[in-house]
């Protein structure tokens, strides 16, 4: 078992079966598209990770790349009559460009100041969204064209389960081989001594930028999907809420764990649908049991279960 | 004045004390030395209430201080000067140093203040820059003076020497035994520098993996060939 | 002429506003390097409580009290409930804690009190005071007038007093603050508590000005959080200075550039500087030697 | 089933709580007096309620639970354009009726088979008010409005229709969501030559603001609000400042002021006083849009006489000489809206209530 | 030719000058000490050589080449390696991968390969966690190689500091304080390691205040005091410099000395 767990390729497999297990059980296709939120969120959230939990950066602006992600989609097929699959990657490509250039200023900073400046680039991203109405519909959203592969128009959810996630499970493969490399090292050391890592030889610099870029890529793409699937995008996707969320994610699932992404992703989409339950008090009881999975797991739902786990057995 | 029965204390599942008994009496200088991982380091934060124990039972002048805060250990008297001397960084060397004095409620503060100073100019000169930036063996002595600025009746010193000059290494061990001489402070010392440290004390206590292995006065652990071997490198 | 002062004016007020939120932040992070999500829900709790206890007719001095001890029993609460019980747990995971606790708290106000916009009467009247040509409310010296009083006072506390150089201290290092005898719970507790009561003071400023709802946190909080990150985080100066700086910006910015972009020019302003001074305009640099 | 559900997804929470809310009451307690009338074609209703907080994703995500998971027949609002706009592809390809609560005019425009809306579009309200500008003999103006969805919306149809009659924008300013002073933008406009009125599309506690600060700084032409402010929070937040500012709105604010021949009288008169006695908080015409919601997919059920949402459907689409808080309802097939410039009613502050200006 | 090259070189921080016009240069293979009391800039002198500080002025070569003023890695680069006073150890890692990360520069970084985990990756990561192996082993460590840093006792850390710093495979390396934190016996291994090491052909710079180690071990030392130079000279004439005894050795740390050439 702990052999097992502690396989790189663990992680992925898991959440393979995962994805094919819960299918089998959806009830509805509403399930169906919950668990597909689920995955893009998760996918986001790894790439998050990757940042915030691994090398030690934090960004409260993170949903501005999804939002270019998610305009892309919108956008450049509408504009410029690009197929939504080339539209995705460009609006990747998009993603990575915009982080490489803020990246290398921002990345300098640290700690809340680093927060703060992220935090203002996610506002300025959607400040442009919101604003400029005649490429994007301003804050009343645009529509998203259909994706056709082929002759296959992609539509319904149990279609958009399985592409989400597949997604999901390639981005936390990625991510497991990233975090288990001399790069995955390079990050982990720097996020805990920056002048050591330095002495050994690694370019904070680049690295910083390197896994902003690639956590980047992960929220457009991300954006991107869920644009797709929505079929309708608002500014919203690009907001500093939908920043902090993301950033909650990664901390309620566990900072430095992939899997912990996923739980993370999983249990702030889900919970909202059944706190609706209780009406009113949903708001109320939401905040409640944010604070109690923290104060309870306060290293994340992952990594402390495990830890208890791992207690118990020994 | 110290009493510790059969104290336990882990990390998560490791266990890093493994039921240590010792005592430190009144006005007495007792030395405790152990090589690298032995457990002083825990042993003396829990005496101090900063780490969490597990069984057995700390006392100080007689009375059951195991579950009290650490705060509340300060005031009885107790003062630590921690491995890694764990300083104010942000805060000026002054701060630190009447932070040192924060239970207090006299108003000889000032004097001591001036003491410490006496000890280690090089801390009246810096005194208003903030500590972060002195060299390592500076802010061991501001570590020292900090604690020292309590008064305090129990000294716990964990390795007071670490990463100072060897004129200023004299000086702290004077320091040490004047402190005791001149007002009655009862010290239990840490220290890696074995031979220093043994020369200066009662008595002596050898720390093995989380057990006492040896105790005896500081003469006699000096001569036994074990101690020798294992820590004086002779 | 008459502009630029109509400008300034605006651009102190609304920055008055932001100042006094960062002060509260300013606090709990000295304390804790915790920033606290939830001090815009202090802000809040101060304009509702005093708003409905008016309304309950209570005489307004005593609501303003009632609602300041409002706002001090809920960040006491915060803190034993939720702060304290994950002692030992990371920054980031009690940050995620607040932002649990504001959306807690933002949905207990919806509930207790309501989700309208609520006003209260200006201080000293709604007639404007004309200074060369710009009109001005005076509620507006109010807030500026209670920013400056707050951080004369938290200036003086930190720098001068023992206790304030305790809360320093627990932050700059827990373990050590422990072991010279700081209660750092007790320490921490005694932030949130300040904090909240700075809040509820900065809401009862404000609300004649930018009227108040169960939600209107959020918002001060996030550019009260910008603007003590621009002025040096932990330093109450800092936060004056901030705060008023991004009123300025923002209002300069609208009557200058563009409305549109005016939240836009005072980031790029942040980062600007940010780059420049990376611990922003008062903060110190961090020395920490290797 | 023995119960008919009926669905909603609106902005409880949120930036758009000032919709939502009282929208989200209006509908429980009617549903609630309709049951106790002994239902819909024999059969309780149900009412499904979620809290989008006006985030489009959210609402989308409901529209489908609403769908698929709950099996409602029908769905009354969408607060706000966006989340509307999110929720019509659910809803058009499921084959059920939507009646939204929200303002633009692109939600119905193109019409849409299954997708209608209560609520005065704001480019009614634009001509409403260059109407009455232009009896008063005003051709330039100034603008201020919100960067929300509602106030950039209705800031395009008004520059789109100004042309129209005769009216020139010269400025043209925005205010964020929550700011919390305006006079810059209103300093500008002060500033700019020839400006005679000035228009301030915006919902929530901007306009407010904007009032308070037009009369600090003693801007003395005309002051128009919007539909988005008709209720008497206005009034009491922007205080004073309120005197002499104009504003279209539906005859529900002033349903006691409307001759007894008014067919709407009773209809607007009944629900405030019953909205205002349940919650306790005074009417909003959004609420009112919530009813008129609610009452046309009754009725048209009724009519129906079954729960086939495609029966249901095209009974909504005949609706006619429906008096609703909004007006007189006309639906067609081209027009999934039904009410025309008569259902505004140009009202004025004055004596810190409202008046009808005639 | 000089390996290292320290050039008239100074930095001040606000009023102090923390190191003020020293020159000095180390030969291939040498152990070469830094001592000096408290605050007389050792640790300064260690963070301009190695890049983590710029100098105000003056000139550091290495193996002839200027760098001065160029950053951390490029000096890495170049086969300079270090330790630190105050640790810097990779907390969350295990002792392992810590040691793992100084094998950075030797390892291969493409990042399309590390992304995809192709073969040549899992082979790199074999490689380097051998390798760091043998450095554990090396500095006695073998036993804490999956523990996490966090949990090792502090004397362990300052060795996991020299596998780390060993594992870049440097030709200068600059151990600050290495012994601090040990008793007596353990310095010995300290010793026997920093020997090994020059034996090899490493050329060594050590800040130390264990007297023993330092006159036993040293080819060379240069003593500083105030920021500037005091005196530099084999281990005989620097026991014998009354103004070191006087500013630096006090008598207990001169009969260490003493008892060290014995
Ligand atoms: N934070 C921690 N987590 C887990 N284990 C720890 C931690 N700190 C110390 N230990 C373990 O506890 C044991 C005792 O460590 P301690 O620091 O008390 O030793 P020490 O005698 O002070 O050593 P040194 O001479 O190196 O300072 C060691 O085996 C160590 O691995
Ligand atoms: N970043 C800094 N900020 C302020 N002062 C500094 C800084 N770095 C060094 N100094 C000062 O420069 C002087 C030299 O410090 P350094 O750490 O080099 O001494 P050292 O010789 O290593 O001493 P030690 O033996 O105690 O480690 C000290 O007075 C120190 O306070
Ligand atoms: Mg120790
Ligand atoms: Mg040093």
């Amino acid at each position: 078992m702990r052999r097992l767990m502690s396989n790189r390729l663990a992680v992925p497999a898991i959440l393979s079966l995962l994805v094919v297990g819960l299918f089998f059980v959806m009830p509805s296709s509403f399930y169906l598209r919950v668990a597909a939120l689920v995955w893009i969120s998760a996918l986001a959230v790894i790439g998050l990770n990757l940042l915030m939990g691994y090398a030690g950066q934090v960004s409260l602006g993170h949903a501005g790349f999804f939002g270019v992600g998610a305009y892309s989609v919108a956008i450049l097929p509408a504009q410029f009559g690009l197929h939504p699959l080339v539209s995705l990657i460009v609006g990747a490509l998009a993603a990575a460009l915009l982080a490489f250039l803020v990246g290398r200023p921002i990345l300098k900073l640290k700690g809340h100041y680093l927060a703060v400046a992220t935090l203002g680039f996610g506002i300025l991203v959607f400040m442009v969204i919101g604003n400029e109405a005649w490429l994007t519909g301003g804050p009343d959203g645009m529509p998203v064209p259909r994706l056709v592969l082929g002759d296959w128009r992609v539509r319904g959810g149990e279609a958009w389960y399985w592409i989400t996630g597949a997604l999901m499970v390639v981005g936390s493969w990625i991510a497991v081989n990233l975090v288990a490399s001399p790069t995955g090292r390079a990050l982990r050391a720097l996020h805990d001594s920056e002048v050591a890592a330095r002495v050994v030889g690694v370019d904070v610099a680049r690295y910083k930028l390197i896994v902003f870029v690639i956590s980047a890529v992960y929220a457009s793409v991300a954006g991107s999907t869920l644009a797709l699937v929505n079929g309708f995008i608002t500014p919203d996707a690009a907001g500093f809420l939908h920043s902090i969320q993301l950033v909650t994610m990664v901390v309620l699932g566990g900072m430095g764990s992939v899997l912990g992404s996923v739980v993370g992703a999983a249990v702030l989409i889900v919970l909202p649908q059944v706190l609706t339950a209780f009406h009113d008090y949903e708001h109320l009881l939401l905040g409640f049991l944010m604070m109690a999975f923290m104060i309870l797991l306060r290293a994340g739902i992952v990594p402390s279960l495990s830890a208890a786990f791992a207690g118990r057995r020994a | 004045m110290l009493q510790v029965d059969g104290l336990h204390s882990s990390y998560g599942r490791i266990e890093a004390l493994h039921g240590v008994s010792l005592a430190v009496n009144r006005g007495e200088i007792v030395a405790l030395v152990g090589g690298n991982g032995a457990g002083k380091t825990t042993l003396l934060r829990s005496i101090s209430g900063v780490q969490p124990v597990n069984g057995g039972k700390v006392s100080l002048k007689g009375e059951d201080i195991t579950r009290s805060s650490p705060h509340e250990r300060v005031r009885r008297g107790i003062a630590q000067v921690p491995e890694g001397r764990q300083i104010f960084a942000p805060l000026s060397i002054e701060d630190n140093l009447r932070l040192g004095a924060y239970l207090r409620k006299d108003r000889k503060v000032g004097e001591d203040l001036e003491q410490v100073y006496g000890l280690f100019p090089v801390l009246k000169e810096r005194r208003f820059n903030p500590a972060g930036g002195l060299s390592g063996g500076q802010q061991q002595m501001l570590a020292i003076g900090r604690a020292l600025m309590s008064r305090p009746s129990l000294l716990l010193l964990d390795e007071p020497s670490m990463g100072l000059a060897p004129i200023l290494v004299d000086q702290v061990f004077e320091i040490i035994v004047r402190l005791r001489e001149e007002s009655g402070v009862t010290v239990f010392l840490v220290e890696q520098n074995a031979f220093a440290a043994l020369s200066i004390a009662d008595r002596g206590y050898v720390i093995e993996t989380g057990d006492i292995a040896l105790s005896g006065t500081g003469k006699a652990l000096l001569e036994d060939p074990r101690v020798r071997e294992a820590y004086l490198g002779v | 002429m008459a502009e630029f002062l109509q400008f300034c004016a605006s651009g102190l007020t609304v920055g008055a506003v932001y100042a006094l939120v960062a002060l509260g932040f300013t606090i709990i992070y000295n304390a804790s390097d915790v920033v606290n999500f939830a001090q815009g829900e202090f802000v809040m709790i101060g304009g509702m409580t005093t708003v409905f206890a008016t309304a309950a007719g209570v005489p307004m001095p005593l609501a303003i009290l009632i609602a300041i001890a409002a706002a001090m029993i809920i960040g006491l609460l915060l803190h034993r409930l939720a702060i304290e019980p994950a002692r030992g747990a990371s920054p980031v995971t009690l940050i995620i804690i607040t932002i649990g606790a504001s959306i807690f708290l933002r949905g207990l106000a919806a509930i207790v009190f309501d989700k309208q916009f609520h006003s209260l009467p200006a201080f000293s009247g709604d007639t404007p005071v004309l200074f060369g040509g710009a009109a001005i409310l005076p509620q507006s010296f109010w807030v500026i007038g209670g920013a400056l009083v707050i951080v004369v006072l938290l200036w003086t506390f930190f720098n001068r007093t023992l206790t304030g150089k305790a809360i320093l201290a627990t932050a700059a290092n827990r373990l050590a603050a422990r072991l010279v005898g700081v209660n750092t719970s007790f320490v921490i507790g005694l932030s949130f508590v300040l904090s909240a009561a700075i809040g509820a003071i900065a809401g009862i400023l404000v609300t004649p000005i930018t009227l108040t709802s169960y939600d209107v946190g959020t918002l001060l909080a996030l550019k009260g959080f910008a603007a003590a990150m621009l002025g040096g985080m932990g330093n109450p100066i800092g936060a004056i200075l901030g705060g008023l700086l991004v009123g300025l910006l923002e209002a300069f910015g609208a009557g200058y550039l563009s409305s549109t972009y005016k939240d836009a020019v005072a980031f790029i302003v942040i980062l600007a500087v940010l780059f420049v001074m990376p611990g922003g305009l008062l903060g110190r640099a961090s020395v920490e030697r290797v | 089933a023995d119960t008919i559900k009926i669905g909603a997804s609106l902005s409880v929470t949120g930036p758009a709580a000032f919709l939502g809310d009282p929208e989200a009451r209006t509908l429980k307690m009617y549903v609630d007096d309709i049951n106790a009338a002994g239902g819909v074609n024999g059969k309780q209703l149900e009412l499904v309620v979620y809290d989008d907080a006006g985030d489009a994703n959210n609402a989308r995500t409901f529209a489908t639970r609403l769908v698929e998971d709950d099996g409602v027949i029908a769905v009354v609002g969408g607060s706000t354009t966006g989340t509307t706009m999110a929720m019509v592809p659910v809803y058009e390809e499921a084959g059920i009726p939507f009646i939204s609560l929200a303002g633009a005019v692109v939600i119905i425009d193109p019409v849409k088979e299954f997708v209608f809306k209560t609520p005065h579009t704001d480019k009614m309200a634009c001509e409403k008010i260059f109407e009455d500008m232009k009896g008063r003999g005003i051709s330039k103006i100034g603008m201020i409005s919100g960067s929300g969805g509602f106030d950039k919306s209705m800031r395009e149809q008004c520059l789109g229709v100004a042309g129209n009659y005769g009216i020139e924008v010269v400025a043209d300013e925005t205010y964020g969501p929550k700011d919390a002073d305006m006079t810059p933008q209103l300093t500008k406009i002060k500033g700019t030559d020839g400006v005679q009125a000035v228009v301030n599309p915006g919902f929530g506690q901007g306009p407010a603001i904007v009032t308070r600060n037009y009369r600090q700084l003693g801007i003395d032409v005309p002051l128009y609000q919007s539909h988005g402010v008709a209720s008497k929070s206005f009034i009491d937040l922007a205080g004073e400042a309120a005197e002499g500012v104009r504003l279209p709105a539906a005859a529900l604010l002033v349903g006691d002021k409307l001759p007894n021949s008014d067919p709407q009288k009773a209809v607007v008169t009944g629900y405030k006083s019953k909205y205002e006695e349940t919650t306790g908080q005074p009417v909003s015409t959004f609420g009112g849009h919530a009813y008129d919601g609610l009452m046309i997919l009754v009725e048209a059920m009724k009519r129906a006489g079954s729960e086939d949402p495609a029966a249901i459907r095209d009974e909504i689409e005949k609706t006619t000489g429906f008096i609703g808080t909004g007006g007189e309802v006309n639906m067609s097939a081209t027009d999934h809206l039904g009410l025309d410039l008569s259902a505004f009613k140009m009202l004025e502050i004055k004596d810190g209530d409202w008046t009808i200006v005639q | 030719m000089s390996i290292l090259h320290v050039e008239d070189i100074g930095i001040a921080f606000g009023g102090v000058k923390a190191v003020d016009h020293v020159t000095f240069h180390v030969e291939k293979g040498e152990v070469f000490s830094i001592i000096g009391p408290n605050g007389a800039g050792k640790t300064t002198l260690f963070n301009l050589m190695s890049g983590v500080y710029r100098p105000k002025f003056g000139k550091v070569l290495l193996s002839g080449e200027d760098v001065t003023g160029r950053e951390p890695q490029e000096l890495a680069r170049r086969g300079m390696s270090r330790t630190f006073q105050n640790l810097q150890v990779f907390f969350r890692m295990t002792a392992r991968e810590n040691v793992m990360v100084g094998r950075h520069l030797l390892e291969k970084r493409g990042l399309f390969a590390h992304l995809f985990a192709l073969p040549a990756t899992a082979r790199q990561n074999r490689e380097s966690a051998e390798a760091a192996d043998r450095f554990l082993d090396r500095v006695g460590l073998a036993a804490y190689a999956d523990m996490p840093a966090s949990a090792m006792p502090y004397g362990a850390l300052k060795r996991l500091e020299i596998a780390r710093a060993l594992a870049a495979q440097p030709s200068v390396l600059l151990l600050d304080e290495p012994a601090a934190g040990c008793n007596p016996v353990e310095t010995e291994e300290i010793e026997r390691l920093v020997r090994s090491i020059a034996d090899e052909g490493v050329t060594v710079v050590l800040v130390e205040h264990d007297m023993k180690m330092v006159m036993r071990i040293s080819n060379r030392i240069h003593v500083l005091e105030f920021g500037r130079t005091l005196a530099q000279g084999t281990s005989a004439e620097i026991r014998a410099n009354p103004k070191v005894i006087e500013a630096y050795l006090g008598t207990h740390g001169s009969k260490e000395a003493s008892v060290a050439c014995r």
